[in-house]
């Protein structure tokens, strides 16, 4: 780690580092560690904040784009000051509390969301030295904290007194805690292979290339690539992106457990699920696309912390994407696929992990044996589940277009 | 006071409390959420020995703690099963009126 | 005796306490997780990080989420959630029995001679912990295993109705 | 290959695992059942193959591998595998013709909707037919004897809802119960003598010099040997399985089963499975000739039994009008050939033909298994005719068959076969007998043969049935070819030219049967051959017009002999009349006795125990039976006290826990323990 340090320890690389210590060096020694926390946390606010509030703008104007109208345009250039418009907007709407309402649940809820949200930053390595936690279980910790959002979304939905906000509150519940399960069962592979739960020691495990520019990154093998995909398609559910956006289906529950939100607490809600996306999307980039490692040795004097952001945004404008792309599930068939699909595919991915890491030594022809029999039991599973789940519900096909 | 006796003396009243919710709270759901305060009560226990009363292997005191959370996962699993099952069968969950076994 | 000890015992002790006395019963079920959610950073403080990241993921994660789904599926109207307050008798009698308890833990705590040299913290890494649960304890590790796969089948069985066109719920 | 006797067991464990899975499959999987079945069989005959060449390797020894079955108190019972020429013989033979009828039966048993469960019981007997071939302990041979007898059993009944089947079966089972009755005491006997059953153990063996001197010098009761009474009592055993006078009434009736399993178990193997079994222990039976002094030899009694199954089949066979009865009882006749070339003292003669007769009888049967289903199911001679021109392939194997049975000089395997069996009789020094039945067979032979080819073959189709028959497809006539090409090809392993079958069979290049000593001998039974296909021509061949009704020329000409023969010499009748009659008696008797004698007791006694508990009722009631209910009475109210704890409450119990926790504690506190 230091070796590496030292070798592409440009200014730039060390530029925000830098910048801390000059601030904190004006502190008595006492107070240093107390301000170098409080700094990175301001930090991690302020640039995701400022994310959130451009991705809201990107969302809507790449929905747009695909949806062959301007998208917002007014407000400042190509209407780059939406975000804050809005931000106003919503700060200065009233706040409304439904009479039957869990007072302080319906104030809890969103305010616990967004802390929550914003846990997960904390042990994700933003660059080489852009780490504002280092822990040895860093992996756990970021699913522990993840996991209050369910907590949230539920006193969200029972606290303002209305059905459609509970049924959805319900369905929030299933769909997470049945997600929870291929979520974390697509990391174990990583943490397998890399054997540490640290964020950072995962992405040093991804460092280094063959042939100078094929990047060891988990994603370039059969498991990680499996894992990978199954990993985006779980975070999409757990931070209730369409297609899995049943719980504020506008089409079923007006918006459901937001219903009764207006004002600042949707705007946090909004925030909250912004930031899950991007918490998670974080986790993917570390834990399979090498973190803030350059694609190739070559682009290494980029500083890290801009891989990381490239990579971290090419995942949120798959998220948008997919948005635009993809209808809504239906509730049966969002638990089957988590159970019936997801799943099994998770734990065979797994084994496949597990004989990837122990025939490590296989070298020359083996090699290439070792390769087969992987893809093989990413790819076999993978049809013979589609086959079998999706028998019998052939796509609809329309006589008259 | 030695933080021993401090982890101890939290325990032993978490303990209690959860005694007393298990007691005299008559929903079942938190009578098992009452029992489910004494188990953390043991758990805390067992850290606290493991962190201030020098053990002999390194690990135990959290390998145990871990065990104990995975079966109290399992408990509460099959204890709310059980509650559902109580429901569907008496239309609440007074924990009193399920005396179908009485002598 | 450090300030953060002091705190997470309030609040351990504090939202277990309320949610014994609270009437509404999401409001206990929400006052418990708080409670171990004060457990999990009692290890934290103890410096047992995986047990924390553990119980935070067990309780907070899927137990909580369990109770309220029981709560939720097990009532009929809102004001079931209500709890009707508990008869003073049984209350009494709890009473008496958790402060008899505490009381007897207490003396035998101060009673017993603990040997008062402070011990260091123990190291641990979470590599070790997985080799210890992977060597030494594998056994008990497949049991408990066996033990969680017995349990869920058993609660599906239980949870689910007698009329199979109902789907079970669990 | 080199194989050696340990791994002989292989060769019945394929066709076993066959059986097993055949068992277990469903009615639907057809294909896994017949597949497996044939898969075995042809592993078993490369096997056999691999055996047959180790063995002729040293044709003299018997390599043989013992091992410990079980242990009865101090009595270890040793079992083990035998690997000689004759066994190696025996088992390529049963194997290959066995493989080529499983393959007829796929198209013969086609409709069947017992399909799996036929090819489960034909790889069943398969398995103990080969067990009993390769196995060393006359035990082990007895095992697999009785096993063979089951699936043969199973086999006839295999269409049990026929009643004439299900009786068949059981009379079969029971007939050769009678013989193996016999085998057993004989086995039972000489376990008893020699405290062994093994064959060939290093000198410790019953078929080993040793214990042969030992058997043949102690005589028994009426001046026998003892190898002559336990080899006798053994040959018992070969009478009921091979269908030899007096028991042969079985194997006609045995035809009620399936084609391809009269032709598989009562043609080709098991029937000869009797044959095997004096050859196998022909020592045994060879031990009694040295001695004079000995109201008979077992040798002249078994060639005396041949010699009358010789006749008697073939002139039954002369009056049947089944086909499948017709050969049942030539087989009859030729086993008793065989039976009369052991008597004669010449097994290796015996074992040629034995080899020769299961190829082309099998191939006949199969013959006549494809002109059944061709027509339907319809095996009366009388009612078929003609089928030559539609069925060219089965009508050219079948007279293929014909001429091998008959003996057709030269070119077909049975000739030669029976020249040896002939030449053996001619050079046996006790009686000429034999050798005049046996002549007498032949012309019976070739004239029954005659008379049941034209008629199936030649001629006017006499029904519709025989009208509409066509040539079945290749999956059965396959085998007719290739059993064919055995019936010629085979025979020249054992020309007297160059006799390789017989050197390799004994081990020693065999003298005395070679036909040059007496070239008249095999003249006069051409001759006699070509009398008997004339007579038979002249009598059947040239019948014009004849239709169904019409009465066989045999019977204008000799009403009462015909009829008698046709009525099989009423040998069913008079078993019914004799052994039946008396059975009933003896078990009326019986039954009256118990009924009555016993009966009468038993009551008597239950009378006495009647009276008795009268005495005891009213001690019981007032004396004892008051303290009972003072106790009983006790408990329950004890028990309803103690159930008032149980309040069912969770609470209550919960409370009752911690409180008594504190309690015990506080104890432990006080009382100062740490």
């Amino acid at each position: 780690m230091i070796a590496a340090a030292l070798t592409t320890d440009s200014f730039l690389e060390r530029l925000p580092v830098l910048a801390r210590d000059t601030v904190t060096g004006l502190l008595p020694v006492s107070w240093r560690w107390l301000a170098g926390s409080l700094l990175e946390i301001i930090a991690i606010l302020a640039s995701f904040g400022l994310l959130f509030a451009y991705l809201t703008l990107a969302e809507r104007k790449i929905l747009g784009r695909i949806q062959n109208r301007p998208g917002p345009n007014r407000t400042g250039w190509f209407g780059l000051l939406q975000p804050f418009a809005d931000g106003v907007k919503a700060l200065t709407k009233e706040d409304v509390v439904p009479a039957g309402a869990d007072r302080v649940l319906h104030f809890l809820a969103p305010v616990v969301l967004v802390a929550v949200s914003l846990l997960g930053f904390a042990v994700l390595p933003f660059g080489r030295h852009l780490v504002a936690v280092e822990l040895d279980t860093a992996v756990l910790y970021f699913f522990a904290a993840g996991t209050a959002t369910e907590l949230a979304v539920f006193m969200a939905g029972w606290a303002s007194h209305n059905k459609y906000s509970l049924l959805a509150a319900m369905r929030a519940l299933a769909q997470l805690i049945s997600y929870e399960l291929p979520l974390l069962l697509s990391v174990v592979p990583v943490v397998l292979v890399a054997g540490t739960l640290s964020t950072t020691k995962i992405v040093a495990a991804q460092g280094g290339w063959s042939l100078g520019f094929i990047p060891h990154w988990h994603v370039f093998t059969p498991w990680g690539a499996a894992g990978f995909v199954l990993f985006m398609v779980a975070a999409l559910a757990e931070s209730n992106r369409s297609p899995f956006d049943l719980p504020e289906a506008e089409s079923e529950l007006i918006a459901g457990h937001l219903t009764e939100y207006s004002g600042f607490k949707y705007a946090l809600f909004f925030m909250a699920e912004y930031f899950g996306m991007c918490a998670l999307s974080g986790m993917a980039v570390t834990l399979f696309l090498g973190g803030w490692g350059a694609p190739s040795a070559l682009l290494e004097w980029i500083p890290s912390y801009a891989w990381f952001t490239a990579k971290l945004l090419v995942l949120l404008l798959g998220f948008i994407w997919i948005r635009a792309t993809l209808p809504r599930l239906r509730l049966d068939q969002l638990m089957k696929f988590a159970w019936k699909f997801l799943v099994p595919l998770t734990l065979l991915n797994l084994a496949n992990a597990a004989g990837w890491s122990l025939t490590a030594g296989w070298t020359g022809p083996l090699q290439l044996v070792r390769w087969a029999v992987a893809l093989s039991l990413v790819a076999v599973p993978f049809v013979v589940l589609g086959r079998t789940l999706s028998a019998g519900s052939a796509p609809r096909t329309y006589r008259f277009a | 006071m030695s933080p021993l006796q401090g982890c101890l003396l939290l325990s032993a009243a978490l303990f209690s409390v959860g005694l007393v919710i298990a007691l005299a709270r008559s929903n079942a759901i938190l009578v098992l959420l009452g029992i489910e305060l004494m188990l953390n009560a043991a758990n805390l226990n067992f850290i606290a020995f493991w962190r201030f009363h020098g053990g002999t292997a390194p690990a135990t005191g959290v390998i145990f703690v871990l065990f104990a959370i995975a079966v109290a996962a399992a408990e509460a699993a099959v204890g709310l099963a059980l509650v559902i099952a109580l429901y569907r069968h008496q239309k609440n969950l007074r924990l009193q009126e399920a005396t179908r076994l009485r002598g | 005796m450090t300030f953060t000890f002091l705190i997470l015992a309030v609040i351990i002790l504090g939202s277990a306490l309320a949610a014994a006395l609270r009437p509404n019963l999401i409001h206990c079920a929400l006052l418990l997780v708080v409670s171990w959610l004060g457990v999990a950073g009692f290890y934290l403080w103890a410096g047992a990080e995986f047990v924390a990241f553990a119980q935070v993921l067990v309780y907070v994660g899927a137990l909580s989420m369990v109770v309220l789904f029981a709560v939720l599926l097990t009532r009929q109207s809102r004001a079931e959630l209500r709890v009707d307050a508990p008869e003073t008798r049984r209350a009494v009698w709890a009473v008496i029995a958790g402060v008899a308890v505490s009381g007897v833990i207490g003396t035998a705590v101060f009673a017993t001679k603990w040997d008062s040299a402070p011990v260091t913290a123990p190291e641990i890494t979470v590599r070790g912990i997985g080799l210890e649960l992977m060597g030494a304890h594998a056994a008990a590790l497949l049991l408990l295993g066996v033990l969680l796969t017995a349990a869920l089948l058993g609660a599906v069985v239980l949870a689910a109705p007698d009329r199979p066109e109902k789907e079970e719920k669990s | 290959m080199n194989f050696s006797a340990t791994h002989l067991w292989m060769i019945p464990a394929l066709p076993l695992l066959a059986a097993a899975i055949g068992s277990l499959t469903p009615r639907g999987g057809r294909k896994l059942a017949a597949g497996a079945a044939i898969a075995a069989m042809i592993g078993a005959f490369v096997l056999s193959c691999g055996a047959l060449v180790t063995a002729l390797a040293h044709p003299a020894v018997h390599g043989y591998a013992n091992f410990a079955w079980f242990t009865l108190g101090n009595e270890v019972v040793r079992v083990g595998w035998l690997l000689d020429p004759l066994t190696a013989f025996m088992a390529v033979m049963v194997t290959f013709v066995g493989a080529l009828i499983f393959i007829f039966s796929l198209g013969y048993m086609k409709e069947d909707r017992n399909f799996t469960r036929f090819f489960c019981f034909l790889s069943l007997f398969a398995a103990a037919m080969l067990g009993l071939l390769v196995a060393n302990s006359l035990l082990l041979l007895f095992v697999c004897w009785e096993l063979v007898g089951l699936a043969s059993y199973l086999l006839i009944g295999f269409w049990f809802h026929k009643p004439a089947a299900a009786a068949a079966a059981k009379k079969a089972f029971l007939t050769t119960r009678i013989g193996d009755l016999g085998l057993l005491l004989g086995l039972l006997w000489l376990y008893h003598v020699r405290g062994t059953l093994l064959c060939y153990d290093g000198g410790a063996g019953v078929l080993e010099q040793g214990s042969l001197t030992a058997l043949a010098g102690t005589t028994v009761a009426g001046g026998f040997a003892l190898s002559t009474a336990i080899g006798l009592l053994i040959f018992c055993g070969a009478i009921g399985k091979s269908g030899q006078f007096p028991l042969h009434v079985w194997l006609p009736d045995a035809m009620e089963g399936p084609t391809p399993v009269s032709a598989l178990i009562h043609a080709a193997t098991m029937v000869a499975a009797g044959v095997f079994l004096v050859a196998r222990v022909y020592p045994l039976m060879l031990a009694d000739q040295a001695l004079a002094n000995v109201p008979v030899h077992a040798l002249t009694v078994v060639a005396g039994i041949g010699a009358i199954t010789a006749l008697l089949g073939a002139a039954i066979a002369v009056a049947q009008n089944d086909i499948k009865r017709v050969l049942a009882f030539s087989t009859v006749s030729q086993l008793g050939y065989m039976m009369l070339a052991l008597g004669v003292g010449s097994w290796v003669a015996a074992i040629f033909h034995l080899l020769m007769h299961a190829f082309f009888k099998a191939l006949l049967f199969l013959g006549a298994g494809s002109v059944i289903h061709a027509a339907h199911h319809e095996q009366d001679v009388r009612r078929l005719g003609g089928l030559g021109r539609r069925m060219k392939a089965t009508f050219a194997t079948f007279a293929v068959g014909t001429m091998a049975l008959a003996g057709v000089p030269f070119l077909f395997s049975g000739f030669w076969s029976k020249e040896a069996v002939l030449h053996a009789a001619h050079a046996w020094p006790v009686s000429s007998l034999p050798l005049l039945v046996g002549l007498a067979a032949v012309v019976l032979t070739a004239f029954y043969m005659t008379r049941l080819i034209t008629g199936i073959f030649l001629g006017a189709p006499r029904t519709d049935a025989a009208g509409e028959a066509h040539e079945n497809s290749a999956v059965m006539t396959g085998p007719l070819l290739i059993l064919a090409a055995c019936a010629i090809g085979l025979g020249f392993l054992g020309t007297p030219a160059w006799p390789w079958l017989q050197s390799n069979l004994g081990g020693v290049v065999v003298p005395s049967e070679s036909i040059w000593e007496a070239p008249g001998l095999m003249l006069l039974s051409i001759g006699l051959v070509v009398v008997g296909l004339g007579t038979g021509w002249a009598v059947y061949g040239r019948r014009r017009n004849v239709n169904a009704s019409s009465v066989d020329p045999l019977a204008q000409a000799a009403p009462g002999l015909f009829a008698v023969l046709a009525a099989r010499l009423g040998f069913d009748e008079f078993y019914v009349a004799t052994f039946g009659r008396a059975n009933t008696w003896v078990a009326a008797l019986a039954d009256g006795f118990d009924r009555h004698v016993w009966g009468g007791l038993v009551s008597l006694l239950a009378r006495f125990g009647e009276f008795s508990g009268l005495l005891n009722r009213e001690a019981d009631e007032d004396i004892l039976n008051r303290g009972f209910d003072r106790a009983s009475a006790a408990v329950r109210g004890a028990g309803q006290t103690y159930s008032r704890a149980q309040a069912g409450e969770a609470h209550g119990y919960l409370r009752t826990v911690a409180l008594a926790f504190v309690v015990f504690a506080l104890v432990l506190l006080l009382g100062g323990v740490r």
